[in-house]
C-alpha cells in the first residue's frame, strides 16, 4: 500500500500533518503520538521575537467546537532553536515550521532564519496575523499587502513554500493566480473563522479582544467547501484542514482533491488521533481494493 | 490516552460527586497538586476535556472529586459505576512534599490536592496543620469528607455552622497563627481555593508569598501544553506561565492574580 | 415585565420569532407550540408559483449542525392562500411572509400578493436565492443586482419588509447604506452557510447540488460574528437567528444589538423550544433585575 | 414534546434492541406503520431526533425495534432500564386497517410496522398470512421474535438455513402464490422493507401496485411536517410526497423508487 504523496517538492511518507499549535514544537505531543509516524508535523506559529499573546481566557467553547485567542503567543526564533530544535533532530517526520509577523519585515526576518534551518522541511506562513502598518487589519484581509508579503517571502525562502489561507481572503482569485506565478509550492486552508462570543452572565465579551477564531468539527462542513473552492481555481497542491475529527472527515478532504490533510483541535482533545486516522485510511483503502492513496485523491468530481 | 472503569461512586450531597476509576499508571504515578483531563461524554458536544485534581490514590485506583458547576460536570456526575472514562494524566507538577512542617489552607473544592497532600504528610510524618473553610451549609458534606482523615483540622464556615469557626478559612487561618507561636523554621503554606483567597492571603502579614504553593485552576484546551490556553500572567516580568505544564502549583510570589 | 419589541414599524409582543422554513405555514407546528406565545412566525419561503425543490436526500448531519438542500420546495401562493391562511386567520401572533424568486419578476410578483393580504404583517425577502438570469448566481453576491431587487421591492411593498441576508454579501457597505437610503425596515440575519459534504462510502457528493446550507448550533459563533459585525454598520434593526438552541444563545444576540431573533433548526427536534426559549428569557431579565428587554438590547459594547 | 421511560430492554443478537417505553398518549394512539422522532443523547451531536416505527402497544406501553446501523442507533442502544427519553409522536398516516383479506411481506427491520400491523389484524380477524424474510444467519434473531406470534408465517433467509425458504421474501411470496390460488378478492399486500424489496414487488406478474401499501424510510429532519426534507418523488406527477406527513405508508403505484 502507498501512502506517500508529493506537495510539489514537499514528500511525506503520509498525507496526515499536524497542524499548527496544536502539537507545540513536537515535544509536548510526542509522549502521546510518535511523531516517526504522522506524515509532517507543523509547528506553533513562531516570529522572530518572543511575543507573549493575549491576556487569559483564550479558549471558550462553543458546540461542538472551539473558539481560541492564544494571540500566537511564542518563545521566538532563538528559544526555539536553543530548546525544542534538538529534539526533533531525533525524528525524521517532516517538520514544517509554521512563520508570521506584525510587518513584513518581521515575516522576512524569521523567514530567513527558518531557511537556514537544515531540520526544517517547509515553511508554512500564517497570514491571517494583525497587520500593524495597517491598522491591525489582517494581512490577508487586503489582497495587495498579501501578494507584497509573499513575493517578498518567495524571495528569502528556497525550502518549499506554503501559504496558509484563512475563511476571508481578498480578491481570492487574483491572490491565486499571483501565488502560482510567483512559485508558491503549496496552499494550506483554513485556519480558524472568526467568531463572537458573549458572556452573558457577566455581560461582557467574552474575550479581551472580542473576535476569536472557530476551529473543531463545528467548522468541518464550511471548510471543507472552502478547500473545495479553491480546488476549482488554481493547480496548486493543497493541505486541507478543518474540523477533522475522524477518519471518514480526512477521506472527505482526499476525495475532493486535497493532497494532505492537517489536523487540528483534535489533537488538544485526543493527542494520538492521528495515529488512529492513518490506521483509519489504511482499512479504508483496503476496503475500497486501492493501493496508492493517490488514486483517492480527487476522486470525487 | 487511557481508559479508566469506574469502581466507586458517590453523591457528596446534591453538588458534589467522588468518583474513583481503576487505572495502574495514574494510580500509581500522581502526586499530590497534579490532575487529569477527563473525557465529557462520547460526542463532540461538549468538546474539550475537563480537568480535575487527584484527591488520593490507592493501589490501582484513584480518585476524583468534583463540584456540578455546569454541562461537562453535569454529564461526568451521570456516569455509573462500570462506565469507562478516557483520560490523559497525571498531569501538572504538584506540591513539593519535604517541608519541614507545613500548613494546609483550603476551600470549597480546593479541598481536592490538599487532601491528597494531607495524606503523604501523614505518611511521611510531616508535622502539619489543614484550614479548610466552607462557604455554606450546602458544602458541609466537605467537611464530613475531611473529618474522616484523623488530622489536625480547623474548620471555618462562612455561614453561622454550630461547631465551627464563623468566618472565612483565611480569618480562622489568621486567627490559629495569632494564638499559635510558630516554631522557628517557618512552616511551609500549601493553598488551593478561589481566587479571592489567594489574593487576600498574598496580602496577609508576616507573609512571604514565595513560600506558599498554590495551586491554580485555569480554563484549558489541552492540558498538556500543545495549546497554550492556561495562560496566568508572570509577576514583574513579561508574559505568561501555563498552568498545565508550568503549574497548576506556583509560588504565590510568582504570579499574577 | 416588558418584551415587547418595536422593529421600525413592527412592533413584536416578544423579540422571538420562528425562521422560515423550520415553522412550516403555521399549521405543522401549531400541535406542539401556541403560536400566539412567539413573536411572530415567519412562513416556509413562498414563491408566486408552486415549485419542487431538490430531489432527495435533502438534509445532512454534520457535528451540531445540519445541512439542507430543500431547494425552497414551495407551494405556490394560490395554494397557501387556499390552505393556510385561513388557519392563520385564529391567531394574533405576527405573521412574516418570506419570498423568494428566480427573476426580480417573479419576486415582484409574490410581493405584489403578499402585499395585498391584510394577515400578513411584513415581508421577508430571501436574496440568498438562484438568480437564473445571472447563471443562476445567488441574488446577493453581486451587490448591484441585489439593489435593483431590493428596490423595485421597496416600490411594491407597503408592509415593514425585511431583507435576509446570507453570510457572503458582495459589497455589503454599499448594501447597507443602499437599503438605509431605500427605506429597508430590518435586516435579518443569517441565511444558512454554503457548505459541503462527501459521502465516503459511495465515494459523491451527498446532496446533488453538491453544495447545501449549515445551519444548527455549529454555526452560532460564526452568525453572532456576522450579526455583530452588520449592527457596527448600520442603524437597520436586526433580527438575529444562527444555531440558536438555549435562552443564552438568544440573550447573546440580545446583547450585542439584536432588537430580535429568530429561531430555525431548533425547531425541528424540539418544536416548543420557543417557549422555552422565552420563559428563560423572563427569568434572566428578573435574575438581573431588568424591567424592560429593551434595556437590555445593544448592552455589551 | 413527550418524555418516556425505558421499562424493558433487550438485545436481539448484538445488531437489533427492542426497548419498551412508558408513555400513556402514544400507546393508546398509535397504529400499525406510525411512528417516533426520538432524541438522540442529551448533547446537540448527533443533532437530528431519529425516526423508529412502532412495534406494539400494550397498555400504556409501546415497544420499538431497531437494528444499530450508525451513530444514533448505537447511542440509542446504551439506554438503560429507568432512562428517559425524549420523544415526538406517533407520527405519519399508518397502514389501513380492513382489508379483507390481507398478505403482509416483510424484509429484515421491516418487521417493525408489519408486526404491530399482524397484531392488529389477529385481534380483528383478518385473515391474513405474514412473509418475512432476512438476508443472513445474523437476522436470523428476528424469526425467532416473530415466531412469539401465533400468526400463519413464510419465512425465508437469502443465506441456506436449515427449515427455511432459501432465497428473497419475494421469491417465497411468488412461489407462494403459485401455490396457492388466492380467493376471488384478491388479498391486499401490506410491505416493509429494502428499497430493492420494493422495486422488485413492483415489477411482479399480477401485482397492482395501487392496491399494495408500503411503509418508506427517509432521511427526516422534523418528522412532523416542517422541514420538507423527507421527499419522495410522486410517480407520473411532478413533485414530491413528504414521507413523515403524506406518509410514510403509500400506495405502491403512487411513488417512484
Ligand atoms: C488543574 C485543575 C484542577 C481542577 N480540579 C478540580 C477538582 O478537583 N474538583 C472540581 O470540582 N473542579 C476542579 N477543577 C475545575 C473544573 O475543571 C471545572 O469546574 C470544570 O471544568 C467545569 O466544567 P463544566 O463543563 O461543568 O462547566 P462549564 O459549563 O464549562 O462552566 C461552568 C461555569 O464555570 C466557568 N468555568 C469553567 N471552567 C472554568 C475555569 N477553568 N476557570 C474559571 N471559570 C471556569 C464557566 O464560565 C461557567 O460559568 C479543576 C480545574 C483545573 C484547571
Ligand atoms: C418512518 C421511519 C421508520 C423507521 N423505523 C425503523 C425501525 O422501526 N427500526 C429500525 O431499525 N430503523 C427504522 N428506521 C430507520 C432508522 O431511522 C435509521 O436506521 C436511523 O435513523 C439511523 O440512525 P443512525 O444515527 O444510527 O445512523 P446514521 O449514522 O445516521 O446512518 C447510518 C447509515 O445509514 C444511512 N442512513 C441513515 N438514515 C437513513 C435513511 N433514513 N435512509 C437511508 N439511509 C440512511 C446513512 O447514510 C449511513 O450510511 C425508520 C426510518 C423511518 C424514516
Ligand atoms: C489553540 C490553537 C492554536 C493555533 N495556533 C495557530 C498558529 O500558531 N498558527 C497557525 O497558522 N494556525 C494556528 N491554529 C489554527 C490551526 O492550525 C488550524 O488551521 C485550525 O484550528 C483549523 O483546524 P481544526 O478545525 O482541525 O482545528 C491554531 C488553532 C488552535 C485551535
Ligand atoms: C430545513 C430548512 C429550511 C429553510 N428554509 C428557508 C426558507 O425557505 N427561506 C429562508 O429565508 N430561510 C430558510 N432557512 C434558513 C433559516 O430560516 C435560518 O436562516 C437558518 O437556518 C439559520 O438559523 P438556525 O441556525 O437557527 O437554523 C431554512 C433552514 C432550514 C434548516
Ligand atoms: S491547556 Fe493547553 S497548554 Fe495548557
Ligand atoms: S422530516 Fe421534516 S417534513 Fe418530513
Amino acid at each position: 500500500m502507498n501512502l506517500q504523496v508529493h506537495l510539489g517538492n514537499l514528500t511525506l511518507s503520509n498525507p496526515i500533518i499536524l497542524a499548527s499549535g496544536t502539537a507545540g514544537y513536537g515535544r509536548e505531543i510526542a509522549p502521546y503520538l510518535d511523531l516517526d509516524r504522522v506524515g509532517a508535523l507543523t509547528l506553533k506559529g513562531l516570529s522572530s521575537n518572543p511575543w507573549v499573546g493575549n491576556p487569559p481566557p483564550r479558549i471558550h467553547e462553543t458546540y461542538a467546537g472551539i473558539m481560541n485567542s492564544i494571540g500566537l503567543e511564542n518563545k521566538g526564533f532563538d528559544r526555539f532553536f536553543r530548546e525544542d530544535l534538538p529534539f526533533l533532530e531525533n525524528f525524521q517526520t517532516k517538520i514544517i515550521a509554521n512563520i508570521w509577523g506584525k510587518t513584513i519585515e518581521e515575516y522576512s526576518d524569521i523567514a530567513k532564519k527558518m531557511n537556514g534551518l537544515e531540520r526544517i522541511d517547509a515553511i508554512e506562513v500564517n497570514v491571517s496575523c494583525p497587520n500593524i502598518e495597517q491598522g491591525g487589519e489582517s494581512f490577508s484581509s487586503n489582497g495587495q499587502v498579501l501578494c507584497q508579503l509573499i513575493q517578498n517571502l518567495r524571495q528569502k525562502i528556497q525550502k518549499p513554500l506554503i501559504v496558509k489561507l484563512g475563511p476571508n481572503t481578498d480578491d481570492l482569485n487574483n491572490v491565486l493566480q499571483f501565488m502560482e506565478r510567483e512559485g508558491v509550492d503549496i496552499l494550506s486552508i483554513t485556519n480558524t473563522f472568526p467568531a463572537l462570543a458573549i458572556d452573558v452572565e457577566n455581560q461582557s465579551y467574552i474575550f479581551s479582544r472580542k473576535t476569536a477564531g472557530l476551529s473543531g468539527p463545528a467548522i468541518k462542513p464550511l471548510a471543507l467547501k472552502l478547500v473545495y473552492d479553491v480546488i476549482q481555481r488554481t493547480r496548486l497542491p493543497i493541505i486541507g484542514m478543518g474540523g477533522i475529527m475522524k477518519t471518514a472527515d480526512a477521506l472527505e478532504y482526499f476525495l475532493i482533491g486535497a493532497q494532505a490533510v492537517a489536523l487540528g483541535s483534535v489533537n488538544l482533545i485526543d493527542p494520538s488521533a492521528a495515529v488512529q486516522i492513518i490506521e483509519g485510511i489504511k482499512a479504508y483503502l483496503v476496503q475500497k481494493n486501492i493501493f496508492d492513496i493517490n488514486d483517492l485523491i480527487g476522486k470525487v468530481r | 490516552m487511557k481508559r479508566a472503569k469506574i469502581v466507586q461512586k458517590r453523591f457528596l450531597g446534591t453538588s458534589f460527586v467522588e468518583l474513583w476509576l481503576e487505572e495502574k499508571d495514574i494510580a500509581y504515578l500522581a502526586s499530590p497538586g497534579q490532575f487529569v483531563m477527563v473525557t465529557i461524554g462520547s460526542s463532540y458536544d461538549p468538546f474539550l476535556k475537563r480537568p480535575f485534581g487527584i484527591l488520593a490514590c490507592q493501589e490501582n485506583q484513584f480518585g476524583l472529586l468534583f463540584e456540578i458547576v455546569g454541562r461537562g460536570t453535569q454529564i461526568l456526575s451521570q456516569l455509573e459505576i462500570g462506565d469507562q472514562v478516557d483520560l490523559l494524566g497525571p498531569l501538572g507538577n504538584g506540591f513539593s512534599l519535604n517541608p519541614k512542617e507545613a500548613l494546609l489552607v483550603g476551600g470549597g473544592r480546593g479541598l481536592v490536592p490538599l487532601y491528597f497532600l494531607a495524606q503523604i504528610f501523614t505518611n511521611k510524618k510531616v508535622p502539619f496543620q489543614f484550614f479548610f473553610g466552607i462557604r455554606s451549609q450546602e458544602e458541609k458534606v466537605l467537611i464530613e469528607y475531611l473529618s474522616q482523615l484523623p488530622i489536625p483540622l480547623v474548620i471555618s464556615c462562612q455561614e453561622e455552622l454550630s461547631g465551627f469557626y464563623c468566618g472565612t478559612v483565611l480569618d480562622a487561618f489568621e486567627d490559629w497563627r495569632q494564638h499559635h507561636s510558630l516554631s522557628k523554621s517557618t512552616p511551609k503554606i500549601y493553598a488551593c481555593g478561589p481566587q479571592g483567597m489567594f489574593q487576600t492571603l498574598a496580602k496577609m502579614d508576616d507573609i512571604i508569598p514565595n513560600q506558599i504553593e498554590v495551586s491554580l485552576e485555569s480554563r484549558m484546551g489541552c492540558g498538556y501544553g500543545v495549546c497554550l490556553s492556561c495562560a496566568v500572567k508572570k509577576k514583574g516580568l513579561p508574559g505568561y506561565f501555563h498552568v498545565c505544564k508550568d503549574g497548576p502549583v506556583f509560588r504565590l510570589g510568582e504570579i499574577e492574580l
